[in-house]
């Protein structure tokens, strides 16, 4: 029960730590690709920005605007917080390592990600105002649109190895990632993802171009900060899903399983930074274009291929 | 591990169908008319379930996935209607909404 | 198992209770997403999480959200809550309250009695109900998707009509 | 050879999916060449597959495609069936039907509906091979059906004018009281032998009936009666010359060649049951003959140029008839053959002669096309004198020669029927030459010279060659059909040769040599009289009017006022009154609507309650 109780608080210790190192590794990443310094007079190379930053937001005023909805303003950014840090729970690190195995843990997964609709849906709504209201809106049917497409891209990871079990899941891939079998499956989760996590180019509903800020617009101090964290555990999250159901999880030869998992998420965590750096921001109608008339016919067909497949190897 | 009398979670059934019954007969907003039937379906689902569950049959289960459905398509289309009455009256008012009869 | 049945149970009465009786659409509205999750709660509890999983993706993350977004457009304000709160007179509620309590009243007696055995919660999944629903379900399945078609080309339909009247 | 067997009923039918669905988007070349060109690569497959058939020494090939219905006992696959007889039918519908098809590539290409009309003509020959391939009878009441109904849109391919859309439906009535009867024979056939494939119950027949059997003789009976409506025999033959309504190459393939002797093929198909019951082939026999006699009869005063070629028709099957109920099967489908050669020929040369004419149908009419349409009139005289039976030049003589020497050998009545048959060959050798030498003979009434494309010309041309040469062509058929000793006396040869060439003399004494203007006004009463009565086919649609339709009609009329109208306004008066009763309770408040249902509920849990 300790031990259980020990390994909760490392995997969370362990994931707010990686957020707040995130912020600092985007940014210096970004400057490493824009050919700029990024954020490097805080400790050596800025390693301590994340600190800094942290002090800074915690000691802003924690303004509510008048004109908001406060209960439903207050609730919105720890709806995602909460759903984003839920999902770890079921992801399995290691062969050891994990919070809880459930055996619906892909459905749980799917379950959080649709919950976090509600913390930009509120949160635009309750802060009664234009550019808020458009994110929330936007926010609510790319999300809504792209779960489909997530949900389905997970069809053949399914059927493969036949259980929702996310621990199954890992080990059904001993021989084969599913990443060959399951190319197409692969790309649309990936997008979805993106789109989920709504990181740029998929970031929508909060496109400073347009929207200013979209649906945190009126947000500022911690609860920003709630929302500035969750982008980054979201995008930690995703790439620890594709990891686990698309890449091996923890399998990998020399290196013990955990190190593995790490450098696996690693390297899509730096991917998802660098699709910030290099690809421009579609339009809307693009966007939602993009889902139902490429994604939706493509994980469709790869769902009733693999199926095919794995009926007629029955 | 404790079990749980199946009356007692067809009685939960009964208490939010009554609720949801209540809503749908005494709101006038159609807003909450219809969530109150949501509240219907989702109390039919739970008994369907439940009583699935007693036999450890999967039948609930499957009623519920199409009661499921029901819910969806009702929403889609109701919601659409909302919003052209919405349009055309400018009211939630359910028994403005009489006028449509002729 | 029984403690955590019971109290999510409460749970679920209450957050309906409020959603029945509730003078904002969008608090409203969160309210009924707790209860939907009581009920996925509950459904896990039973023995089904497969049902509890689609109660939360599709209930809550789908259906919720559509309403959640429609009524954003409709863009409801305070007037709206006062006039809620004239419609919410005791004359108005008090007679569909007596008679859903009436209502009520009949099928706990006629649960009272018990016999109908115990809720064990042993785990039916995701298979079992995928054997059932395409097989002696198939029918039912295939229905059903003829409903949500029928419910697609109608949507459709009227959100078009909708375009057509601005131009 | 299982796949070549089903390549052709299928490329048709593949033809016909083609120009229905896609047909409108492609240039009338386009569709001809998807019309002519299905038929034709089907009768090449069927070419092919003969050779590799009769190579493999006549065996049975038997394709199995897949189940198409099972409940019970009751099971219908899509199975076809080739055997000798088969491959002769086949080769005719294809070969026929395709010379048919290049023909109609020409002669319609001014229909504005081009597309639809091969389009069905496709399906057509589908169905049709579908009917001669079939391993079971069900399999080929469906193509029997799908001729039935391919007729009937035929006919009425001109639908704007209401006269053919009459013939249409008397056609596809008609053939319906056979058909009923037809079905009720297979049902019968099915509840006495539990089957449907053909083999399997013609092997079993034997064992299980003895011969005349009673039930035996009602089967036959009713099979009979299915082939009769099919194929235009007496009493059901009135549908034939009105469903002269359709184009001319319709009527050469549908109305001539094939589908009308697919009652021929029916009872040769099911041979076996015949022989069990002596008293329907007696029947089969005597329908024969007093069809081609009354059509024969009726053929002599008719001035439609393609009625006449109808009720020849009709009474050509009538010789078929005739042989197959002395037992010559063999002799009937050998005539069938011809019969299908020299006709189409014929009513595709009477197709280029009403065209010519601008649409005129009448013999009295014309005159001195010999002239201005040499060709036509060359391959059209083949034609008549294998009609005539022209004695050893012409393919009709070899197979009506050997229809009435079957006759005359036949073990009772062999002398009556011979009597009829030479009687009935008189009277065709005498229309069929009063048709010619009416229409192309005499002074020309039109300077117009003819103009055909090869693709008329070559059809023609080569139906022409099969007239005269088809006699020669051997028809095994020993595998099917158990043999038959007909008698070979010379005399009786002689007659029949002699009664032909009478018969044309006659006419060119009566319409050859002088020109019969056509008027009758002038001729006294009885004569007129006789005349009506034979133009008119004898009077039988008027008898029929009389004995069917007055009564029916007089019934529907009586029963449309009052009685049962009465009945039905009680229940609309009733309804409405409790339609304004109830219609109270739609106020629009769902709201009400809602506490109703409440309301129900709680009714309806009262009594759970309190038991």
């Amino acid at each position: 029960m300790l031990l259980k109780i020990a390994e909760i608080l490392f995997i969370f210790g362990v994931l707010i730590l990686g957020a707040a190192a995130l912020t600092w590794v985007e940014r210096r990443l970004l400057g490493l690709w824009q050919d700029r310094y990024g954020p490097n007079r805080a400790g050596p190379l800025g390693i301590l920005q994340p600190v800094a930053d942290m002090v800074k937001i915690l000691t802003k005023e924690d303004w509510i605007p008048p004109f908001a909805d406060r209960v439903l303003y207050v609730i919105a950014p720890a709806i995602i917080i909460i759903a984003t840090f839920m999902v770890f729970a079921v992801i399995p690190l290691s062969p050891s390592l994990g919070v809880i195995e459930l055996n619906i843990g892909l459905l749980f997964f799917l379950a959080m990600a649709s919950l976090s609709v509600y913390s930009v849906v509120l949160a635009g709504w309750a802060s009664n105002s234009k550019y808020a209201l458009l994110g929330g809106v936007r926010a609510a049917s790319q999300m809504i649109s792209y779960e489909v497409f997530m949900a389905l891209s997970l069809a053949g990871v399914i059927m493969m190895a036949g259980s929702f079990n996310l621990r199954t899941i890992v080990e059904a891939q001993q021989g084969l990632w599913f990443v060959v079998p399951q190319f197409f499956g692969f790309v649309a989760f990936f997008v979805a993802g993106l789109a989920e996590s709504h990181r740029l180019p998929l970031d929508l509903p909060e496109s400073e171009h347009e929207l200013t800020a979209g649906f945190h617009t009126e947000y500022s101090g911690m609860k920003f900060g709630m929302f500035f964290l969750g982008e980054y555990v979201g995008v930690i999250v995703t790439s620890a899903m594709i990891v686990t159901l698309f890449m091996g999880g923890w399998h990998g030869p020399w290196l013990p399983p955990l190190v593995w998992f790490g450098l696996k998420m690693a390297f899509f965590v730096a991917l998802f930074v660098l699709l910030r750096a290099a690809i421009p921001r579609p339009r809307y109608d693009q966007l939602m274009a993009f889902g139902w008339k490429l994604l939706l016919p493509l994980t469709l067909a790869n769902a009733v291929i693999t199926g095919g497949v794995l009926l007629a190897g029955s | 591990m404790t079990t749980i009398p199946l009356e007692h979670a067809l009685m939960l059934a009964a208490i939010l169908f009554a609720l949801g019954v209540a809503g749908v007969l005494m709101r006038r907003n159609i807003v909450f008319v219809l969530m109150s039937l949501e509240i219907v379906l989702n109390a039919t689902g739970l008994a369907f379930v439940a009583a699935g569950m007693r036999w450890g049959e999967p039948d609930g289960q499957v009623m519920f996935v199409f009661v499921l459905t029901l819910a969806a398509a009702e929403v889609t289309v109701a919601l659409a209607l909302m919003l052209q009455a919405v349009k055309h009256y400018g009211t939630l008012d359910l028994d403005i909404l009489r006028r449509m009869r002729n | 198992m029984t403690v955590v049945f019971y109290s999510t149970a409460v749970i679920a009465i209450l957050a309906t209770l409020l959603v029945v009786t509730g003078r904002h659409a969008v608090h409203a509205l969160l309210y009924l997403v707790v209860s939907l999750f009581a009920v996925a709660v509950l459904f896990y509890l039973m023995g089904a999480p497969f049902a509890a999983a689609l109660e939360i993706i599709i209930y809550a993350g789908a259906i919720m959200v559509l309403f959640v977004f429609v009524i954003m457009m409709l863009n409801l304000g305070r007037a709206d809550m006062e006039q809620e709160e004239r419609w919410l007179a005791p004359t108005t509620w008090l007679g569909p309250a007596v008679l859903s309590a009436v209502l009520l009243g009949q099928w706990l007696w006629v649960l009272r009695q018990g016999g109908g055995g115990d809720i064990t919660g042993e785990i039916v999944g995701a298979r079992e109900l995928g054997i059932a629903l395409f097989s002696q379900y198939l029918l039912a399945v295939e229905m059903a998707g003829l409903l949500l078609l029928a419910a697609l080309v109608g949507a459709f339909h009227l959100g078009r009509k909708r375009r057509e009247d601005d131009e | 050879m299982e796949l070549l067997l089903w390549l052709i009923p299928l490329l048709p039918l593949a033809g016909f999916l083609v120009l229905a669905v896609a047909g409108a988007r492609l240039p009338k070349a386009g569709v001809a060449v998807v019309g002519a060109g299905s038929v034709g690569l089907a009768a090449l497959t069927a070419a092919l597959l003969a050779a590799l058939f009769y190579n493999a020494g006549s065996d049975p090939v038997i394709a199995r495609l897949g189940p198409w219905f099972r409940a019970g006992d009751l099971s219908a696959d899509f199975t076809l069936y080739l055997d000798q007889l088969a491959v002769i039918m086949t080769l005719v519908i294809t070969g026929v039907g395709f010379l048919i098809h290049a023909f109609s590539t020409e002669f319609m290409a001014d229909e504005a509906d081009y597309r639809r009309y091969f389009a069905y003509l496709n399906l057509f020959v589908a169905a049709m091979l579908m009917l001669v391939l079939a391993d079971n009878l069900v399999l080929l009441f469906l193509g029997w059906e799908g001729v039935g109904l391919c007729s009937y849109l035929l006919i009425g391919y001109w639908h704007r004018d209401p006269a053919n859309g009459y013939a249409a439906r008397k056609a596809f009535v008609v053939t319906r009281i056979g058909d009923v009867a037809l079905l009720l024979g297979l049902f019968l056939l099915f509840v006495e032998l539990g089957e449907f494939s053909i083999q399997p119950l013609l092997a079993g027949a034997p064992l299980y009936f003895e011969s005349g059997a009673a039930r035996m003789e009602l089967i036959a009976f009713l099979i009979l009666g299915g082939a009769v409506g099919k194929s235009a025999q007496l009493p059901l033959q009135v549908w034939l010359p009105d469903a002269m309504a359709g184009p001319s190459p319709v009527s050469a393939l549908i109305h001539a060649a094939t589908m009308v002797t697919a009652g021929v093929y029916l009872i040769a198909r099911l041979h076996p049951l015949f022989e069990l019951a002596p008293v329907a082939q007696m029947m089969v026999a005597l329908v024969g003959l007093a069809t081609l006699l009354v059509a024969a009869w009726a053929a002599l005063s008719q001035r439609d140029i393609k009625r006449i070629l109808a009720y020849s028709t009709i009474s050509q099957i009538g010789y078929m008839f005739l042989a197959l109920g002395v037992g010559a099967w063999g002799a009937a489908i050998f005539h069938l053959v011809t019969h299908a050669f020299f006709k189409a020929l014929l009513f595709l040369g009477a197709g280029r002669v009403i065209e010519h004419m601008h649409h005129e149908h009448d013999i009295f009419r014309m005159g001195g096309l010999r002239r201005v349409m040499p060709f036509t009139f060359g391959v059209f005289l083949a034609g008549a004198a294998s009609l005539a039976a022209v004695p050893w030049l012409t393919a009709g003589f070899y197979s009506k020669d050997q229809i009435l020497l079957a006759a005359a050998g036949a073990p009772e009545l062999g002398t009556l029927l011979f009597a009829g048959g030479v009687i009935g060959a008189l009277m065709t050798a005498f229309y069929s030459f009063r048709l010619v030498f009416t229409v192309f003979f005499g002074e020309p009434v039109t300077q117009e010279r003819e103009h055909a494309g090869w693709r008329i010309q070559a059809p023609l041309a080569l139906l022409g060659v099969l007239s005269i040469a088809g006699g020669l062509i051997p028809l095994p058929l020993e595998q099917v059909f158990p043999d038959h000793h007909a008698s070979h006396a010379l005399g009786l040869v002689l007659l029949a040769a002699g009664v032909a060439l009478a018969g044309i003399a006659l006419a060119w004494w009566t319409h050859g040599r002088r020109r019969p203007t056509g008027e009758t006004a002038n001729w006294p009463l009885w004569r007129r009289g006789l005349d009506r009565w034979q133009a008119s086919g004898l009077g039988f649609d008027a008898v029929y009017g009389v004995l069917v339709e007055t009564p029916f009609n007089t019934t529907a009329r009586a029963l449309r006022g009052e009685i049962v109208d009465r009945a039905v306004a009680l229940v609309i008066a009733v309804n409405q009154g409790l339609n304004a009763l109830t219609a109270r309770l739609q106020n629009g408040r769902i709201r009400h609507y809602a506490l109703g249902v409440v309301l129900g509920v709680l009714a309806l849990l009262i009594p759970v309650v309190w038991l």
